[in-house]
């Protein structure tokens, strides 16, 4: 390996040819600020346009200021990060982004969490020594994000994430010079645009330019209206993530917590989408091995692989842009759906609520979720199934407008009979997670035998593509996975093409899966933090009794009680969804 | 019928004229007369000699004789010595500058010196359109030379030895460029030609491509045959037509004869070029913004390196050079490296291709050996001043430029010392300034471009020349203080210091170039509220001499907007609430009553 | 067209252009003509250089002279355009600038016809590579 | 935006447009060019026609639009005016000759005349700066204009000249 040998502020550093100046900097622990680079290590994503200018740094000999992250450590390069030329350059270039900022920090959605805001109280900036024309875009709001661009710093990431990583390409740069902006074509609302809602342009913006939109208002007002009874569920990457927002140590599981919070907080009852996701397997699961069997058997008709269905930006996806495979994913609704139409027929039943008064709110990972309830298809006569999506970080603001303190309540479990899950579920929220929870329990129908082993380790880990083979008792059953929309783009053009080799296909939108998702605590391009969120929930897995969904006994009771069998008319009715042609073609 | 035997040229150039040119062409005609040659002889007045130092100039054909510094009353020494006695006039002939001795055939005169056309070889000289013309003057033998006797090294090595450097503007050394390019491996490598000539003012690259195209496309096989590539490209305005249908035209005829395509003189040599054209964004003349474009892009620049030599068009190495710089190639083959290399200063080798415009008498492309003075091109060359006005600035180097002023004018041009006065050698466009242009408005207007012209990529340039141009604007208007001054220098310098490509890294130049040279202009803007030129609309305020206004209602009928009033024969009146400040009525009248304050 | 597929196919094809030139220059030539060329850059056709060219052709043919119009690129004088080049047998070109319909007739009455040279010539103040 | 819908005409010559291309997104710009050399403009349906045809995000397709100055989204004038606003027009007062162009038809930089006849744009420099200060009316081009001069060149268009050949969206 070439070692390059160079001095950054006085001090001897040695580092791999090709590697930056802002990497070689923070090895030996100085940390040179930098505003529109980021960098998801195992994700293979990486945003370097060069543009913000806030890591220029002074090399001895050059001419001008080298942007740290784009300039490679050269043999014998004297570097100053801090020579008064270099902070200088660096206080007014932000100072330059700040006056074409408004200044409302106060009421800001991303105060306390915004990066320019932390920047700028980085280097000291106690005034703006530029004043001039402000830009005035149009604000957007859509079922889930919320687009104020007055904010936006140019910094790019949202639009490598739609673009590179996710292959949606609802958003491109526009205009040029002082216009120029991220904007999807014609300067129209993202409703307007292939957007999938999946997020990540959210979770990767370093301002308050692209949000959730905020339904934390209508909650309040559903818990304190006495004539509903409100229900809540939270989907399984909210327990590995929710402990950062109240300073707790990424990978913190904080179910019990989560649960006595949600209780405080004053639902009626306090439920999990886990719970949901043992019912999606129950119905996927079922529809797989009916499709495999037919297929096997010899059945034309009948198209492989099955794709996964449980994650709305990726139906919204594939609605778009491969409208013609719209037969082959699971006809299954996402665990937040089901959940919501078994809870406002089975369970409003059971406790004897007409649906209007009872209201479901869901805790998830994702901004996708607010517009997945919103679909026509998912509500009775204009009532929802669900009625509000939160985010996870919605979840931490109302517990801080509830005044709870979060680390010091005690462990509490979810209520019966809808908050009670298995293992297999719990891993719903990371890449893998899904297709491992299938095939623990497709396998056992399959085969009649019982598992020896239920770590399909095989099916883990954080790789964008991952294939496996899994033997059903001398079949061998080929498994894909893919997380990222980039990703699944690859496995469904292979589809099309008639190339794929795979029975089933697992597909997470989002870079690790739900764990990752748009509406979780902001990683601020810590990767490190979605791998230990991603343990958290092997771990939560590991630690449970039952780790099967099929041997859930609450979903066995329904299933007596309510629905009859998977993939009977009444599961059909309540359980499956159909797809739409989105595409303009 | 008169069958002249002898014309007396007189020229009429602006320089000239104003040192009495015309008296010495009556005086001259008179002369003739006297001597009933008016059948034998004839006086004709010219345009320009460009030899403005030495004016006024009286020419004789068909023996050449240049005669300099003539007076009114030589004309008739003139007639009597050189027409009639067939004598020369020692007295007025041209002195060389080094022997001293006086020269009778201009032919032998240096002045023919300060124009010397390398790259504009072909223009106006052949027909663009036909290829033979251009084979008929050696063209496409350097191309040959290279593929039959010559090997891609050997190639590089006569370039590097010639001395050129990228006549774009950063003046890199082209043969060290296709060094690179050569020496990179890859199955695909691409020559590209930027001929998106964005720096207004300039229109070099334009007249090469639209009277010598077969001159760049010969020097683009020699690139292609240099650093193994096989595909060329031309990156072309869309502004261009006539520059394109030409290109066109040249690339068929070349094809045609087969000197595009496969097997190219019989060698296993195979070159063909194709055209990508520009669509109005003059950050696409920067080689990465360059390459986006032609790959469909937005053409936004990204950070060097890798350089396109190394990973440019598609990832391939890349070779990207200028319009100008290619038209030489072919010279430097023909006449070899030492011939390129005798011509220019110790580092700026050859001749450079300049567009002179603005208020020069003689607008017009010129090229000249590096190392020219400034001087010897606006006023020997140019002709001076339009209208007898003050020279104040010369700017070059467009939007990266700067505004230089007088004591600049004995400056020898070439790339070092342009940047080390604050300007650079950009594109080549010249633009002159006199007395009436204010300097902070030339400032503005360069930003105003720069702001248009920004791709928005990087903050500095987005959002740090947005508020250099409001700073200037409000300067402008009398509305800046000197602290605006200090502000306006320091971020000038910031942006310098801190964008992402050439454009931003330069685009302060023409405001820093004014605050070093003109700096009490500024002064005057912020401290007295006041534009020295008048320019500044806001600080100027045009009124009527009582005394002086004669009642003629001519700035009565030619204001624009009506905010003149008055009888006729009686003074008139400039309503300030409705003028716009145009000016029209200044210039219009004949009595110089209408002032400017 | 015929392919050029060596060098000395290339050299033979010059010489066989350049004797020609040479031929139709040279005064003492029988069949020497008039030659003009007319500046057709951007400026040159925005200033009426394409009028100037059609008029020329037209008023020399009605006229019987034999002479050969031909375009070409800028001259340099972006100041006097529309510029034409006249080259009569023998003798050295000559550049008229501001070249309008009433000068262009000028030009061919007095100059091509009658030798006699009118004002507002531009002087070469240029060298080329080959001198 | 007004929606327009496409004719079928439209569609079919902006898809041979494409086609000649091979339909390679690399050649976005040339299909860009010459879609709106045979339309005169391209509204946002065209850049959907375009997108989908080159089998890429309509966004990047606005995005690259919005990027060159030479892309029109709004019908040009019957008789687009563009005034040069290169460094030697500027010197030389191009300034006021637009002033009064705006003056004359009572529009914007940008802007159309209701009656569709007239739209005015600045240009970069056009490389014509010995004529400076120059203003092109379609593709004629006008030298050494004087601000006086405006009225009578608006006016040459103005009394019922030739309709140029257009194709209709």
């Amino acid at each position: 390996m070439d070692m390059i040998n160079l001095t950054i502020d006085n001090r001897p550093v040695s580092v791999e040819k090709g590697t930056s100046l802002l990497q070689a900097a923070a090895e030996v622990g100085i940390k040179i600020p930098s505003l529109c680079y980021m960098k998801l290590h195992d994700l293979n994503i990486e945003n370097k346009p060069g543009g913000c200018r806030v890591c220029v740094v002074e090399v001895v000999g050059r001419r001008n200021l080298a942007p740290a992250c784009c300039t490679d450590a050269a043999e014998g390069m004297v570097v100053q990060t801090h020579s008064m030329r270099a902070i200088h350059a660096r206080r007014t270039v932000v100072e330059l982004i700040l006056s074409d900022h408004p200044t409302d920090c106060l009421k800001c959605a991303k105060a306390g969490n915004c990066e320019l805001q932390s920047m700028a109280q980085h280097l000291g900036i106690r005034e703006i020594h530029f004043e001039g024309e402000q830009s005035t875009f149009r604000e957007d709001t859509s079922p889930a994000i919320i687009r104020e661009l007055n904010k936006c710093i140019r910094c790019r990431r949202c639009e490598m994430m739609c673009n590179e990583v996710q292959t949606v390409g609802a958003l491109s740069a526009i205009n040029r010079g002082f216009n120029a902006v991220i904007s999807p074509a014609f300067e129209m609302n993202l409703d307007h645009s292939v957007c999938t809602y999946c997020g990540q342009c959210v979770a990767v913006c370093p301002t308050g330019a692209l949000t959730e939109v905020d339904h934390t208002g209508a909650v309040i007002r559903a818990l304190s209206n006495p004539a509903k009874t409100v229900i809540v569920q939270t989907a399984p990457a909210v327990r590995a993530a929710l402990g950062e927002e109240f300073g707790g140590e990424p990978g913190t599981l904080v179910t019990g917590k989560l649960a006595a919070a949600l209780r405080r907080l004053g639902f009626n009852y306090v439920f999990d989408t886990d719970f949901a996701a043992d019912l999606t397997i129950m119905e996927e699961g079922t529809e797989l091995l009916n499709r495999l069997t037919a297929y096997l058997g010899g059945d034309k008709e009948i198209k492989l692989p099955m794709l996964t269905s449980c994650c709305p930006a990726w139906v919204k996806f594939f609605e778009h842009q491969f409208p013609e495979l719209k037969d082959i994913p699971s006809s299954a609704r996402s665990p937040q759906q089901m959940f919501g139409s078994i809870a406002k027929s089975y369970f409003a039943e059971k406790i004897g609520v007409d649906r209007k008064d009872l209201v479901v709110v869901s805790i998830m990972p994702c901004v996708a979720k607010k517009y997945e309830c919103s679909r026509d298809e998912f509500s009775v006569n204009g009532n929802p199934d669900v009625d509000f999506a939160l985010t996870t970080r919605e979840l931490a603001q109302l517990i801080n407008l509830a005044n709870i303190d979060f680390n010091s309540l005690p462990d509490e479990d979810f209520d019966h009979p809808m908050g009670d899950s298995t293992g297999a579920s719990v891993i719903f929220g990371t890449t893998g997670g899904v297709i491992e929870a299938a095939v623990r329990t497709a396998y056992e129908v399959f085969t009649g035998k019982k598992l020896a082993r239920l770590d399909f380790t095989e099916l883990r880990g954080m790789e964008g593509l991952r294939h496996a083979t899994i033997d059903f008792d001398g079949l061998p059953i080929h498994i894909g996975i893919a997380h990222g929309l980039g990703n699944a783009r690859k496995l469904l053009e292979d589809i099309q093409k008639g190339t794929s080799q795979f029975h089933a296909i697992e597909i997470m939108s989002c870079p690790g899966g739900c764990i990752g998702g748009g509406g979780q605590p902001y990683h601020h391009g810590n990767a490190e933090i979605l791998k230990k969120r991603q343990m958290a929930l092997y771990r939560e897995d590991s630690g449970k009794p039952i780790r099967k969904s099929h041997e859930n006994p609450y979903i066995t009771k329904l299933y007596e009680e309510f629905l009859g069998a998977p993939m009977s008319e009444k599961s059909h009715h309540l359980l499956h969804t159909e797809y739409f042609d989105r595409s303009k073609k | 019928m008169a069958d002249y035997r002898m014309h007396l040229l007189v020229c009429g150039g602006t320089g000239c004229k104003s040192s009495e040119s015309e008296q010495i062409r009556d005086n001259l005609l008179a002369e003739v007369e006297r001597y009933g040659l008016n059948d034998e002889v004839q006086v004709v007045m010219t345009g320009c000699f460009g030899f403005c130092g030495k004016g006024p100039i009286v020419k004789v054909l068909p023996d050449n004789t240049f005669y300099v510094l003539v007076k009114p009353e030589d004309a008739a020494t003139i007639v009597e010595e050189h027409v009639v006695m067939g004598r020369k006039v020692n007295d007025l002939l041209y002195l060389d500058p080094e022997s001293d001795e006086p020269i009778s055939d201009s032919k032998q005169m240096d002045f023919h010196k300060k124009q010397v056309r390398i790259a504009l070889r072909n223009c106006g000289v052949i027909n663009p359109e036909n290829i033979d013309e251009y084979i008929a003057r050696d063209g496409y033998a350097a191309l040959a030379t290279c593929l039959s006797e010559k090997s891609p090294q050997q190639v590089i090595n006569e370039i590097k030895l010639s001395g050129q450097r990228g006549r774009g503007g950063g003046g890199f050394p082209t043969g060290l460029k296709w060094e690179i390019t050569s020496k990179s491996q890859a199955d695909q490598k691409y020559v590209v030609c930027n001929a998106d000539e964005g720096d207004p003012g300039a229109f070099m690259d334009r007249s090469i491509l639209e009277g010598d195209p077969h001159s760049v496309i010969e020097a683009m096989a020699i690139c292609g045959y240099c650093t193994g590539s096989t595909k060329g490209l031309v990156y072309i305005r869309a502004e261009y037509p006539l520059a394109i249908q030409r290109l066109k035209t040249a690339i068929h005829q070349a094809r045609e004869y087969g000197l595009l395509g496969d097997v190219i003189f019989g060698t296993t040599f195979s070159f063909d070029i194709t055209l990508r054209y520009g669509a109005g964004a003059f950050v696409c003349g920067e080689e990465t913004a360059l390459i986006h474009s032609m790959e469909g892009l937005r053409g936004e620049p990204t950070f060097k390196p890798p350089f396109p030599s190394e990973s440019g068009y598609l990832g391939k190495p890349t070779t990207v050079n200028n319009v100008e710089t290619l038209a030489s190639i072919p010279v430097i083959i023909n006449k070899g490296a030492a011939f390129f290399n005798s011509i220019g200063t110790e580092k700026s080798k050859g001749t450079k291709v300049f567009a002179l415009a603005g208020k020069i008498n003689n607008v017009g492309l010129i090229e000249v050996p590096m190392g020219t003075t400034l001087r010897e091109v606006i006023f020997d060359i140019g002709g001076g001043i339009k209208g007898g006005k003050k020279f104040k600035s010369v700017q070059t180097g467009g939007p990266s430029g700067g505004c230089l002023t007088n004591s600049f004018l004995d400056t020898p041009i070439d790339y070092d010392n342009l940047i080390a006065a604050g300007s650079m050698m950009g594109s080549g466009g010249m633009i002159v300034m006199d007395e009436d242009d204010c300097m902070v408005s030339i400032a503005k207007f360069y930003l105003e471009f720069t702001l248009d012209e920004s791709c928005g990529k990087c903050t500095p340039c987005r959002i740090g020349n947005k508020r250099l141009y409001e700073i200037l604007d409000k300067i402008t208007k009398g509305l800046g203080t000197e602290e605006d001054l200090t502000r306006l220098r320091s971020l000038c310098n910031v942006i310098k210091d801190t964008s992402l490509c050439g454009l931003g890294q330069t685009s302060p130049n023409p405001i820093l170039s004014t605050l070093d040279n003109f700096y009490d202009e500024y002064l005057a803007h912020v401290r007295d509220h006041k534009c020295p030129a008048g320019q500044c609309k806001s600080l100027v305020k045009y009124s009527i001499d009582n005394e002086k206004c004669t009642g003629c209602t001519l700035c009565f009928r030619n204001c624009p907007v009506g905010a003149i009033t008055g009888e006729k024969r009686s003074p008139h009146f400039i309503d300030n609430a409705i003028c716009i400040k145009c000016g029209v009525c200044y210039d219009k009248c004949k009595f110089d009553a209408v002032s400017v304050s | 067209m015929n392919k050029i597929k060596s060098f000395d196919d290339l050299k033979q094809l010059r010489e066989g252009l350049q004797a020609k030139i040479k031929q139709r220059n040279s005064g003492s030539n029988p069949e020497s003509i008039v030659r003009i060329k007319v500046a057709m850059s951007t400026c040159g056709i925005a200033s009426g250089a394409k009028e100037i060219m059609n008029f020329l052709t037209d008023e020399l043919e009605q006229q019987s002279i034999e002479a050969v119009v031909t375009q070409t690129g800028c001259m340099g004088y972006c100041y006097a355009e529309p510029t034409i080049e006249v080259s009569l047998p023998g003798k050295e070109p000559i550049v008229f600038g501001d070249v309008d319909t009433f000068r262009a007739a000028e030009i061919i009455e007095k100059y091509i016809i009658h030798n006699e040279l009118v004002d507002g010539i531009l002087p070469v103040n240029y060298r080329t590579i080959d001198n | 935006m007004p929606k327009i819908k496409l004719s079928q005409r439209t569609i079919e010559i902006v898809r041979e447009i494409c086609a000649s291309f091979e339909n390679n997104e690399g050649e976005l710009i040339n299909v860009l060019h010459e879609t709106q050399h045979k339309l005169g403009y391209l509204p946002a349906e065209v850049q959907e026609l375009i997108a989908n045809e080159l089998n890429m995000s309509v966004a990047k397709v606005y995005g690259v639009v919005t990027f060159y100055s030479f892309f029109n989204m709004i019908p040009q004038g019957e008789f687009p005016i563009s005034v040069c606003m290169g460094t030697a027009c500027y010197v030389r007062g191009a300034e006021q000759i637009l002033h009064e162009i705006k003056r004359q038809l009572n529009i914007e930089v940008g802007q159309s005349t209701p009656d569709g006849k007239f739209s005015l744009n600045c240009l970069r420099c056009v490389g014509a700066c010995g004529l400076a200060p120059v203003v092109m009316v379609g593709e004629k081009v006008y030298g050494r204009v004087a601000p006086q001069q405006v009225r009578k060149i608006i006016a040459e268009y103005q009394e019922g000249c030739v309709k140029p050949e257009k194709h209709e969206m």
